[in-house]
């Protein structure tokens, strides 16, 4: 029981980490439309600009997101100018085929700086721990939590209490319409695009200190940020945090009591479940244009 | 008639190939080049860069003395990029358009297993540094050789020597068990579990994770569970090390813990542990510190040529090294370099290597009992352990508080 | 008599009663106009007609026998077709591929043969003609103006032979010449004997095609009845002007 | 595009000259090498003609393989004679996989698909006393020697890929095509005329794994060796998709030349610079510029650079425009 109970909070703990990397995800495909399929090489560049940053300086990981989120803010909004906005026709299909050429171009990239061997980022608290009862919490997985709930929160503020936080909700709810307002819905994407990069080099540097890494770690993490966001809802910021939570108790709870190789099934039955019910995923909105 | 038909095409075909296999020889000094297919991206191009390194040293090293009887040796890599069809591309590449004279193996049972199969069809002899799983023996090919001191499945057959030698108060009377879905890992510690209890020793928790796992955290919270005295665990590198991780942050110690890989890996392992590797163990057939035949001069020319310090080696790149001593042992013991030649040369009599003496069986599994020791993390390094006939240090017992 | 009876049709989103207990009546042989201010609910009522979304209560009966339930491709094979506003056309299909589109065969055998067959194309030549539209039928849809896809969709939705057809504002973002002869196509479907109803914001064009209205405010028809009727209906005069 | 056109006759005469070079190519380039490369892109032009699922296609080699591993067949031709039996089982599962997942529709069906997909290989991993879990399930050797090997596997791969090639041919020329494409151009309105879109979606789905099972079940068997997570490889689906991107989407003959552009250049590249590390830089390069010069794909964009020709070259242009673009 304890077991199950460990597992849970584990669960939330490592979930926080997973809705941060998915709500720049979520976030991307809302205000675009398109699914970024080179999201998880993009959190991988986060972590390993992260541990080159850390080493370098000699700074805490945690402290280089002050360097990594800004230059990753800088290279998103540049990547959609240059890869993402070219494209006129068959978006949806055809951002998919260049986000994954950027996964792939990153990944070539990295294995040529940085080897292929696996690295791991390196801090006084990856070992240490505190007792609540039998069980021990481990700090990094609490900071890492700490701050992603923190850069969730700042999201939500930019969103909702924001103008441009309004453009872009704006442009998530209705391209077209966003477009008759006035909005510069072009450069809502690309600063869009930046966010989510940005989150995703903070989303990187947790997943670098409790994760060993490397150039190829992208397609284990694209594919479960998503099915974490089509869970959640594609465009769903709060359905990205719910679902990801949702993933990582399940798979954790399942770990323990069943055994680890059924903890993603059990999680793909939640998810064919949820959306035979809610095609649209839980807090996904249903898109039927113009009927 | 069908048969016979069949029978006509294969004879004609061995002719073909003998044909091609003696063009090679007829010129003693004939440069000839050895083609390897190793993963340069993909899972596992960690790996392959290890094999590229073994390969190219052992290269080096027959060129310097005048070449493999006397053919100067250009090794020729191509990128599989740990994928199954473009191994299997690879080799037929290699042998058919390539001409290559020989070649060597990939990283891995799973890449291994579809090569051999291409390789066999021309007559080739493969032998290879990284293919040892139980299904890279049983498809009736002849043409294998692994060369390591032991079929995988034996890994941790000294380690479960050891245990059971213990005193009976010392002895732990639990293991948790616990190990990837990996042609590699998951024969040798199932072998580990039913050999430990047939011995008596209780098995407290076991358990098989999906190799593509990437939070290890509650399977490690299980075993932490246990609180089993022993843990014996079937990893790679990035669980080799999560584990250690959480045992650590759970301030559980057990009495010993062994992983298959990882705490092989020198510096790769250490720098993610920093002084928590103390006492971990792991079955190696190789060691830089061992006494083997040509150990001394593969380590001090690999820092020579690649940097580093002993413990950076990897002992992917020492298979690799020693695949290349077991071809030119037996090349000089046929005094060929012809495939047909060299295979039948390589099933008898036994072939002096980095990693120790080895022999091969018809299925090409290692022979001879030579078996694959432990090493365990101390001070700083790992050293062999067991058995005592090459240990460099008494094993530590139970291992120490983590730091 | 009435062809298509709506009783006590009910469709809220999010607590909003969008139709509230409306039931207005589609009589034979009409062209009846469904009218009122921006957001009293015409649109929602062919959705719910038609199938495409689920109604929270009423029913919908054509021909005295109850639709409910079925879905769009039902309901359209049972004959009532509809077409959308801003005109939805197949755009990477040729005109003459849209006219083919709707054209229903039976058996499975017939599904996997000719995606054309003699007499079929016949029919869609004859429609493409008859909306002035035969000289496009090779044009991709896509690359047709957008009067004549209104017309190519006005056209498709024949080709089944349904006999009520829902139009959602077909004068809809349309020049006066290109209305003139919209108008005059419906009038002449009509007189074959197929009957409409449609959604329109275009006063003079309801008043001067349609022989019955209906109002709707709010969800729910405030007043029906001649066109000339309706138009002095204070309560019609309150919804426009006071909403 | 799907209606019949006559009067192409250099096209007939190009179809026929291909399909010579095709049937004969074991003949003309006998080098073990080529076929080998051969085999794979002939499997692609048959996988990305038949492209709509993913899943299939390991589950196909899954069948095939246990088949054979139950029947205890020796290596040889026979175990070609059992590949249908690998495409009807994928059907069946498709049909069971579709009838769910059709419930939901665009990317979300894709999505499920993919789930189902990796629950597949969670099985194939799981179900050890079946499949033999990641260790792998091993196929009977064919006793061929290596000059002559990969013929058998070269024509039973292009018979697969004709096949694949007429059904869909056959079904772009019919009413069931036409539906198909309405669905593709707006769901929505090609249900408000009539079609059952579902039953549509779902009938095409099982075709195309049929299809795909098969070329899994002869893949298999060729590489003598599959494992779950090679076989049942979101990559698989792709490749296929960039290969139909690459040649031209919603064309007959896209498919075909992706395949038989990309999966060469791929062999050849991870072949002879993969050793550099930077190949895959290098192919990440290739498909951006492919995708942002040539977004509607190879097949359409050179037709629309001829009709644009015979545009300005004559009065029949949009006639000409239309027949071109396929």
């Amino acid at each position: 029981m304890t077991l199950v109970l460990e597992a849970a909070v584990l669960g939330i703990l490592t979930g926080g980490v997973y809705a941060l990397m998915a709500s720049g995800l979520t976030l991307i495909f809302g205000v675009m439309r398109i699914i970024n399929v080179g999201h998880g090489a993009l959190v991988v560049l986060g972590a390993y600009l992260s541990f080159a940053a850390s080493r370098a300086l000699h700074i805490d990981p945690f402290v280089t997101l002050v360097i990594t989120m800004p230059v990753m803010f800088l290279l998103g909004f540049g990547l959609q100018v240059v890869f993402i906005r070219p494209l006129k026709t068959d978006r949806e299909a055809l951002s998919v085929l260049v986000t994954y050429a950027i996964a792939l171009g990153l990944e070539g990239i990295l294995g040529y700086v940085f080897g292929a061997n696996y690295v791991q980022l390196q801090a006084w608290y990856d070992t240490a721990s505190f007792p609540i009862g039998d069980f021990r919490i481990t700090y990094v997985y609490v900071f890492g939590f700490v701050l992603c709930l923190a850069i969730l929160v700042v999201l939500f503020l930019i969103l909702y209490r924001t103008t441009f936080g309004a453009s872009i909700r704006a442009t998530m709810l209705n391209r077209t319409a966003a477009q008759l307002i006035g909005i510069d819905v072009d450069r809502v994407s690309a600063v869009a695009f930046g966010i989510g990069m940005a989150t995703a080099a903070a989303g990187g540097v947790v997943f670098g200190i409790t994760t060993a890494f490397n150039p190829g770690s992208h397609y284990d993490l694209i594919s479960r940020l998503l099915t974490i966001i089509v869970l959640g809802g594609l465009g769903s910021l709060r359905g990205a945090v719910i679902a990801a939570l949702i993933m990582l108790v399940s798979e954790d709870i399942t770990s323990v009591v069943i055994s680890p190789v059924w903890a993603s099934f059990v999680f793909f039955v939640i998810l064919i479940v949820v959306l035979l019910v809610r095609p649209q995923g839980l807090y996904g909105v249903r898109v039927r244009e113009r009927i | 008639m069908r048969t016979s038909l069949r029978g006509a095409l294969l004879s004609v075909l061995a002719m073909v190939i003998a044909a091609c296999g003696s063009t090679a020889p007829t010129a003693p000094a004939a440069p000839i080049t050895i083609g390897v297919s190793v993963s340069q991206s993909g899972d596992f191009s960690g790996d392959g860069k290890a094999l590229v390194q073994g390969y190219d040293l052992w290269a080096q090293d027959e060129n310097a003395k005048g070449g493999l009887l006397g053919h100067k040796i250009t090794m020729k890599y191509v990128d599989d990029t740990s994928s199954t069809q473009q191994v299997v591309s690879n080799y037929e590449g290699l042998i058919t358009r390539d001409k290559v004279a020989l070649v060597f193996g990939p990283f891995s049972s799973l890449l291994t297993i579809p090569a051999s199969t291409v390789v066999a069809r021309y007559g080739y002899a493969f032998p290879e540094p990284a293919g040892g799983g139980p299904h890279v023996f049983d498809r009736g090919l002849t043409n294998i050789f692994f060369v390591q001191p032991a079929a995988v499945e034996d890994n941790l057959v000294s380690y479960t020597k050891w245990l059971t030698g213990l005193s009976a108060d010392q002895r732990p009377t639990s293991v948790a068990y616990a190990t990837q879905d990996d042609p590699f890992t998951q024969p040798q510690v199932d072998k580990a579990k039913s050999l430990l209890e047939a011995a008596g020793i209780k098995t407290a928790y076991y358990r098989v994770y999906p190799a593509e796992t990437t939070d290890f955290t509650p399977i490690a919270l299980n075993v932490v569970h246990s609180q089993a005295d022993a843990v014996i665990l079937g990893t790679q590198l990035p669980d080799a090390v999560a584990f250690a991780k959480t045992f650590i942050q759970q301030h559980y110690n057990p009495k010993t813990l062994i992983e298959t890989t990882g705490p092989d890996q020198g510096a790769d392992f250490s720098n993610k542990l920093g002084t928590n590797t103390e006492g971990i163990m792991v079955p190696a057939g190789w060691t830089a510190n061992a006494k083997a035949y040509g150990n001394d001069k593969f380590v001090s020319e690999f820092i020579a040529k690649y940097g580093g310090t002993a413990a950076d080696i990897s002992a992917d790149a020492a298979e690799a090294y020693s695949v290349g001593q077991v071809v030119d042992e037996a090349a000089t013991k046929a005094n060929s370099i012809e495939n047909a030649k060299l295979i039948s040369s390589l099933h008898s009599g036994t072939y002096q290597t980095i990693q120790g003496p080895m022999a091969f069986d018809s299925s090409g599994k290692p022979q001879g009992g030579v078996g694959v020791y432990i090493e365990q993390w101390q001070n700083g390094a790992a050293i062999f352990v067991y058995p005592s006939s090459v240990a460099a240090a008494q094993p530590e017992y139970p291992k120490k508080p983590w730091s | 008599m009435s062809l298509l009876k709506i009783e006590s049709l009910t469709k809220r989103f999010g607590g909003v009663g969008a139709v509230d207990d409306c039931s207005p009546e589609v009589a034979s042989g009409s062209i009846t106009g469904l009218i009122g201010p921006n957001g009293s609910g015409k649109t929602t009522v062919f959705n719910l007609v038609t199938g495409f979304i689920p109604k929270d209560s009423g029913s919908v009966s054509f021909k005295a026998r109850t639709i409910d339930g079925l879905g769009p491709d039902r309901i359209y094979a049972l004959g009532i077709g509809r077409t959308f506003q801003l005109a939805r056309i197949f755009p990477r299909l040729t005109a003459l591929e849209n006219m083919l589109v709707p054209v229903r065969r039976k058996g499975l055998r017939a599904l996997f043969s000719g995606a054309a067959w003699s007499h079929e194309k016949e029919r869609a030549m004859e429609m493409l003609e008859f909306l002035d539209l035969s000289l496009v039928a090779k044009t991709l849809g896509g690359e047709l103006s957008y009067g004549q896809r209104k017309l190519l969709e006005l056209g498709a939705v024949m080709m089944a032979e349904p006999e009520l057809v829902l139009l959602d504002e077909p004068a809809g973002g349309v020049n006066p010449a290109l209305l003139e002869r919209i108008g005059d196509r419906i009038r002449r479907l009509n007189a074959r004997g197929i009957t409409f109803l449609l959604v329109e914001h275009n006063m003079s064009f309801v008043m001067n095609l349609c022989s019955e209205v209906v109002v709707l405010h709010r969800g729910r028809p405030i007043a029906s009845g001649r066109p000339a009727h309706v138009r002095s209906d204070p309560a019609v005069l309150d919804a426009y002007l006071g909403a | 595009m799907s209606l019949a056109r006559s009067g192409d006759a250099w096209k007939v005469g190009g179809l026929i000259a291909v399909l010579a070079i095709a049937l004969l190519l074991p003949a003309i380039a006998p080098d073990p090498a080529t076929t080998n490369v051969a085999v794979f892109t002939v499997m692609y032009v048959g996988l990305a003609t038949a492209w709509n699922i993913m899943g299939g296609y390991g589950f196909g080699s899954y069948t095939l393989g246990l088949l054979l591993a139950r029947i205890g067949m020796a290596g040889g031709y026979a175990p070609f004679l059992i590949v249908p039996a690998a495409g009807l089982a994928t059907a069946a599962l498709a049909l069971g996989i579709g009838w769910f997942a059709l419930r939901t529709r665009a990317a979300t069906f894709v999505i499920v698909t993919i789930a189902f997909m990796f629950m597949l290989q969670l099985l194939a991993e799981n179900l050890v006393g079946l499949t033999g879990g990641g260790g792998g399930l091993s196929y009977p050797v064919p006793p061929w020697g290596g000059d002559y090997f990969n013929t058998p596997f070269y024509y039973a791969m292009l018979a697969l890929a004709l096949l694949s090639l007429a059904i869909s041919w056959r079904i772009r020329r019919s009413k069931f095509g036409l539906g198909l494409l309405a669905i593709r151009d707006d769901e929505d309105k090609a249900l408000a005329v009539g079609v059952p879109t579902r039953a549509f979606k779902l009938t095409a789905f099982v075709i195309s794994a049929a299809l795909v099972g098969m070329i899994g079940g002869v893949y298999g068997y060729y590489v003598t060796y599959i494992y779950p997570q090679f076989v049942i490889d979101p990559l698989i689906g792709i490749s296929m998709v960039l290969m139909v991107f690459l040649g031209g989407l919603g064309t007959l003959t896209g498919p075909v030349l992706g395949a038989v552009i990309l999966e060469p250049a791929q062999l050849y590249l991870a072949y002879n610079y993969g050793a550099s590390r930077l190949y895959l830089v290098f192919y990440a390069a290739v498909f951006l510029i492919v995708i942002l010069v040539l977004p509607r794909g190879i097949v359409p964009s050179v037709g629309r650079l001829i009709s644009d020709r015979r545009a300005r070259a004559g009065p029949s242009a949009p006639a000409a425009a239309k027949a071109v673009a396929p």
